[in-house]
């Protein structure tokens, strides 16, 4: 993890509300693991106070430059929308643990619900460059097309890919989750093993559906964090061991990503 | 270049600037950012004798220029501290400061007896913010009696320096800070968090689990001024100003208005290099404005 | 359209946006700006018996999020008032709480007794933040026994309101609460402000002539929020939120948390038209989350 | 007084972190007297709190718009620089009651230092194109050349203009108050006023100069304020009354000029 003051390199604004930044910074290029974040000070002044986590998306191919897909949903995320090629970021990273490439089954099943796709892309894509055979399945669901902007990036990363919008504009209409249920029956369980990214609700839900088919479950939680390095206690996750009793887990630093089956959920909004 | 070296007690610190208790985790974790025995001390996350698990999430919530959090001092535990953390701390030759509490009087006790047996501690902070069990949850910061006895209890196990750190939760400072001062604190530290409250409209919740959290940040910044002021026209001890501090600016302020060191807090979570750069920039504003030494700054306000 | 419409003992408000004292002056000030008749109530500067000069200059600091003041209770006098501006608010057919205090119980009595002789009034809001000089000068607010004989007397001197407005600086705000609802109070306000104080580094000096002031501003709002639900949760009275409001989202946090009313503060400083604003935007948002009566909001705090 | 949403419609950058925006509203255009002020809410987010009072420095010929000169020195003026042609502005004005027009004497010296300068422009074209026979003196002071942004807007304004510099890079080396004591000899102090904006040490030394040669002395205050609308008592003078009672006036509503044989100049920084 390092502190480092980097470059804005482009920008790509999507219909939705969507932003690419990429940025440079060949010390988080290099240590970036798919399913770690960044955390970033959006801005010097004091709106917003704290820093915003950002899954890294992708980093390019010369491991120089680190790409954030983001959703403007608050100052935070205004503030990076503001920022233009050339301008500077604070950024510390790459954070958490990312994504456990010790649990990539035959089948993975990479689940997406909205901006929760972004940190796929590194991962499908790091997969696709190892040489462990491994085939990858994308469902990706979103409100409307607008909400996928990532799609056409995941072309020829995974084995099959599949969308789902809730108005229909793009993939099957109705729920990514319904999608997967009807697709689950194709997969060995034992051979199979599902990421998923997304909207608590939704999470769950794939949860539910996983363990109902005797599929493990990662999934990568999102909360709100003070300081994305382990310190400030405050973005924790419960969870539960064997004999059901209780801690709490740093999302920042013991997660993102987390065995759905030792979280309680409470607290997860 | 100007003296940042200050003393409480008979312990001298490399410069003021001190890490806040629960904004620096044990302090080993921020060596991979910087050499820690460069800052005035780190001040542990508190240290309670039992591992404590913590209240459920959420746990923060961002207020207008501060963070409300509710972590219920979840800690490893001293134990641990003194097995994972502790030898790592020695290493670093960090000045470090345990921040302890417990659930009554006991608890305290417990804590301190076990980390006399460790070296390489230069005193503690003792958390008077939590809640007195006995008292019916009440804190324990808010009755002079009980502030003058848990202090002289732990002056009377240590040599090292007993730091008293208040709550600002109360009506009047000054006879809790005499409490302190009269149970043989070496120093007083304030502020704490100021207890408040936020509400998530479109869940019609609270926006933490806890219902009630910690109000810090630069929000507070004029209550801790006004705390630190009021103690020092008071109460002849050395007092450690805490809240929204940002910068050297911040930090000055302070001194000038009572403190001989500072802590830096949720501005750790903005920038983990937030104490080492504070006090760089410190002493280049006394050697800009040719101050030979920082500690000429404390109560130099001009009234 | 929804309701907007509250009560408070047998009074109706038009709506439940007030504008704070010492932030819209006398009220009538404001008619340039706008139908002062169209918001809740005018919260009128404080009122003494006799005119007050107030403190000398600086009187005002801004700070992150917030503004200290010390004004030190500058005011026409409670005769200059009924002369100049009660004719004037009457005309306008505004819904005017005189806030009123004094240096001892008999100061805020002899303002009473005056107004008592002036229609239209709907009550008064005893300022309890302000020094006691007979206790030397420890402010009314923070003594259980001196809010109740305090509230008591006034309320035996009127069949208007009786609004106690408290003080955020205490260590337990329920016993004084209580101690309000028992003197006979229709309703609490909380909260004023946060003691505090500001460092001029550059000059060595306090920013504010006064030394210390009061805090105001989105800064306390998290304070304020919580003082708010702890009455709630304790005391069976009406409750006016202040501190902090900026916006409709901000008013209805309050009112979830307990408030019957709320009263805007500073931000009338950001915006002379924010009570009227406010007003409209609440109503905009309980259209369009088909809430039928804004009084359905108070203390709906899911928890 | 109104309240409005107004329309930057010019904007120019000087040396030395200065800057001047015209804004179009008409109502303020029409009721703006000279020495009067305008309140702006620099920021619709909280950085600064407050709104930032402003002179007006001037209003166009068809009282159509107003200019403002500003020198950009903290939050609130930066926000105003980063001000681009056509934003909105949200201005309160035109407040506070400017220079006593009655107080004109046939020789009325306007003694400026700084961006104290900014309120004598409007001042001496209202003036110059009014009916009385009136001599405007201007004396305007600065660190340097740079601090006079605004010195050949007066061309052709006033009957004279001498101009001091502290680095001697414009006008008479030094300050502008020695210009000044240099000068009073040739004005009959009977029909003579002075008018002075800009730091406090400096109104002072005009004051004292003033009182010495008989001369009344107007000048115009600045200090922190609240609202600008007479609201807060935030922003008060000290004055003493002919028996030495002490009082406190608003500097937004019964100034911002005051005489100054009234003050006490307590607590003005
Ligand atoms: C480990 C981690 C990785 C993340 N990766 C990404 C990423 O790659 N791209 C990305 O865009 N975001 C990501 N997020 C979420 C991102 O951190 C938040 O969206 C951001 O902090 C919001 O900050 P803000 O100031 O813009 O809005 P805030 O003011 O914090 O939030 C504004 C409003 O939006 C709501 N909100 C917050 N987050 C979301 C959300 N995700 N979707 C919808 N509404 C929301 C809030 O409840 C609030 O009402 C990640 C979060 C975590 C913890
Ligand atoms: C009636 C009135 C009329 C005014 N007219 C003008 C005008 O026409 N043009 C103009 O530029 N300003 C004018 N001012 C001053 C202006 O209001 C302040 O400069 C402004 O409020 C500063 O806001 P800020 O947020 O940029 O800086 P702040 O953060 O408020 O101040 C930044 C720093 O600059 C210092 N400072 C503040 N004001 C000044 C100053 N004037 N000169 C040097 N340092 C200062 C402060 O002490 C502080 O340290 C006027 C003030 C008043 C009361
Ligand atoms: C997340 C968090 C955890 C904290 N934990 C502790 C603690 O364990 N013990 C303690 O004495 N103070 C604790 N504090 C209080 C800080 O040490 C400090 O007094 C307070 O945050 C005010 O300073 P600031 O405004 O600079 O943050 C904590 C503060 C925060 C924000
Ligand atoms: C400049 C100023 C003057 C005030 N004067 C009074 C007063 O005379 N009486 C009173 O009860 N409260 C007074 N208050 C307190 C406010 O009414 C209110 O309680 C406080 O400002 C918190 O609300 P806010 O954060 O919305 O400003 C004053 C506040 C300010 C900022
Ligand atoms: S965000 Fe601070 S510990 Fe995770
Ligand atoms: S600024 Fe509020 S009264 Fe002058």
């Amino acid at each position: 993890m390092k502190k480092v003051i980097a470059k804005v390199v482009s920008r790509r604004l999507f219909d939705g509300g969507y932003l690419r930044l990429q940025f440079e910074s060949d010390e988080i290029a290099h240590a970036a693991k798919p399913g770690q974040f960044v955390n970033i000070l959006t801005n010097p002044s004091l709106k917003p106070y704290l820093r915003r986590p950002i899954s890294i998306e992708d980093v390019d191919n010369d491991k120089k430059t680190v790409s954030l897909l983001i959703k403007v949903v608050g100052p935070g995320t205004q503030s990076l929308e503001s920022a233009q090629v050339g301008d500077q970021l604070d950024i510390l990273g790459p954070l958490g643990n990312g994504f456990d490439m010790d649990s990539l089954a035959p089948n993975t099943l990479l689940v997406a619900g909205g901006i929760g796709v972004a940190p796929f892309l590194y991962l499908s894509r790091t997969v696709a460059g190892g040489s462990k055979e491994i085939f990858l399945h994308l469902y990706a669901g979103g409100a409307s097309k607008a909400d996928l902007p990532s799609w056409d990036d995941f072309h020829g990363l995974t084995a099959t890919r599949k969308a789902a919008t809730e108005d229909g504009s793009f993939g099957k209409k109705g729920l990514v989750t319904d999608v997967l249920k009807n697709d689950l029956g194709k997969f060995d369980p034992k051979q199979t093993t599902i990421f998923c990214c997304g909207p608590t609700p939704m999470m769950k839900a794939v949860f539910d559906i996983a363990i109902g088919c005797g599929i493990p479950c990662f999934v990568s939680l999102e909360t709100t964090m003070g300081c994305g390095i382990g310190s400030c206690l405050g973005c924790v996750a419960q969870i539960k061991d064997q004999d059901d009793a209780i801690d709490h887990l740093r999302v920042c630093k013991d997660g993102p990503v987390f065995d759905a089956s030792r979280l309680t959920w409470e607290g997860m909004r | 270049m100007a003296d940042m070296r200050v003393k409480i007690g008979e312990y001298e610190f490399v410069n003021p600037v001190g890490a806040a208790s629960g904004t620096f985790a044990y302090g080993i974790e921020y060596q991979e950012f910087f050499d820690i025995s460069k800052i005035g001390a780190v001040f542990t996350k508190g240290l309670s004798y039992e591992p404590i698990i913590g209240n459920a999430p959420p746990r923060l919530h961002e207020t207008a220029s501060g963070l409300l959090n509710s972590i219920g001092l979840q800690n490893i535990g001293v134990e641990a501290f003194c097995a994972e953390k502790m030898p790592l701390l020695r290493e670093a030759n960090a000045t470090v400061i345990a921040n302890v509490f417990g659930s009554d009087a006991d608890g305290y006790k417990r804590v301190v007896d076990r980390l006399e047996r460790e070296d390489g501690l230069a005193g503690y902070e003792l958390n008077l913010s939590c809640p007195n069990v006995k008292a019916g949850g009440i804190s324990f910061g808010t009755d002079p009696k009980i502030v003058r006895a848990l202090t002289a209890q732990i002056r009377s196990m240590t040599k090292r320096l007993v730091i008293v750190k208040l709550t600002p939760n109360v009506t009047d400072i000054i006879p809790i800070a005499q409490a302190a001062k009269d149970g043989g604190a070496d120093a007083i530290s304030a502020v704490n968090t100021l207890l408040g409250m936020a509400v998530d409209l479109k869940k019609r919740r609270p926006a933490l689990a806890n219902v009630y959290g910690g109000l810090s940040g630069p929000a507070i910044k004029p209550v801790a001024l006004r705390v630190i002021h009021q103690i020092y026209q008071k109460i002849d001890l050395p007092l450690i100003g805490i809240g929204g501090i940002r910068d050297a600016k911040d930090a000055l302020e302070f001194m000038v208005a009572g403190a001989t060191m500072v802590q830096i807090g949720a501005q750790n979570y903005r920038d983990p290099f937030s104490t080492l750069n504070i006090a760089r920039d410190m002493e280049k504003y006394l050697d800009d404005h040719k101050i030979p030494s920082v500690a000429e700054m404390t109560g130099s306000l001009i009234s």
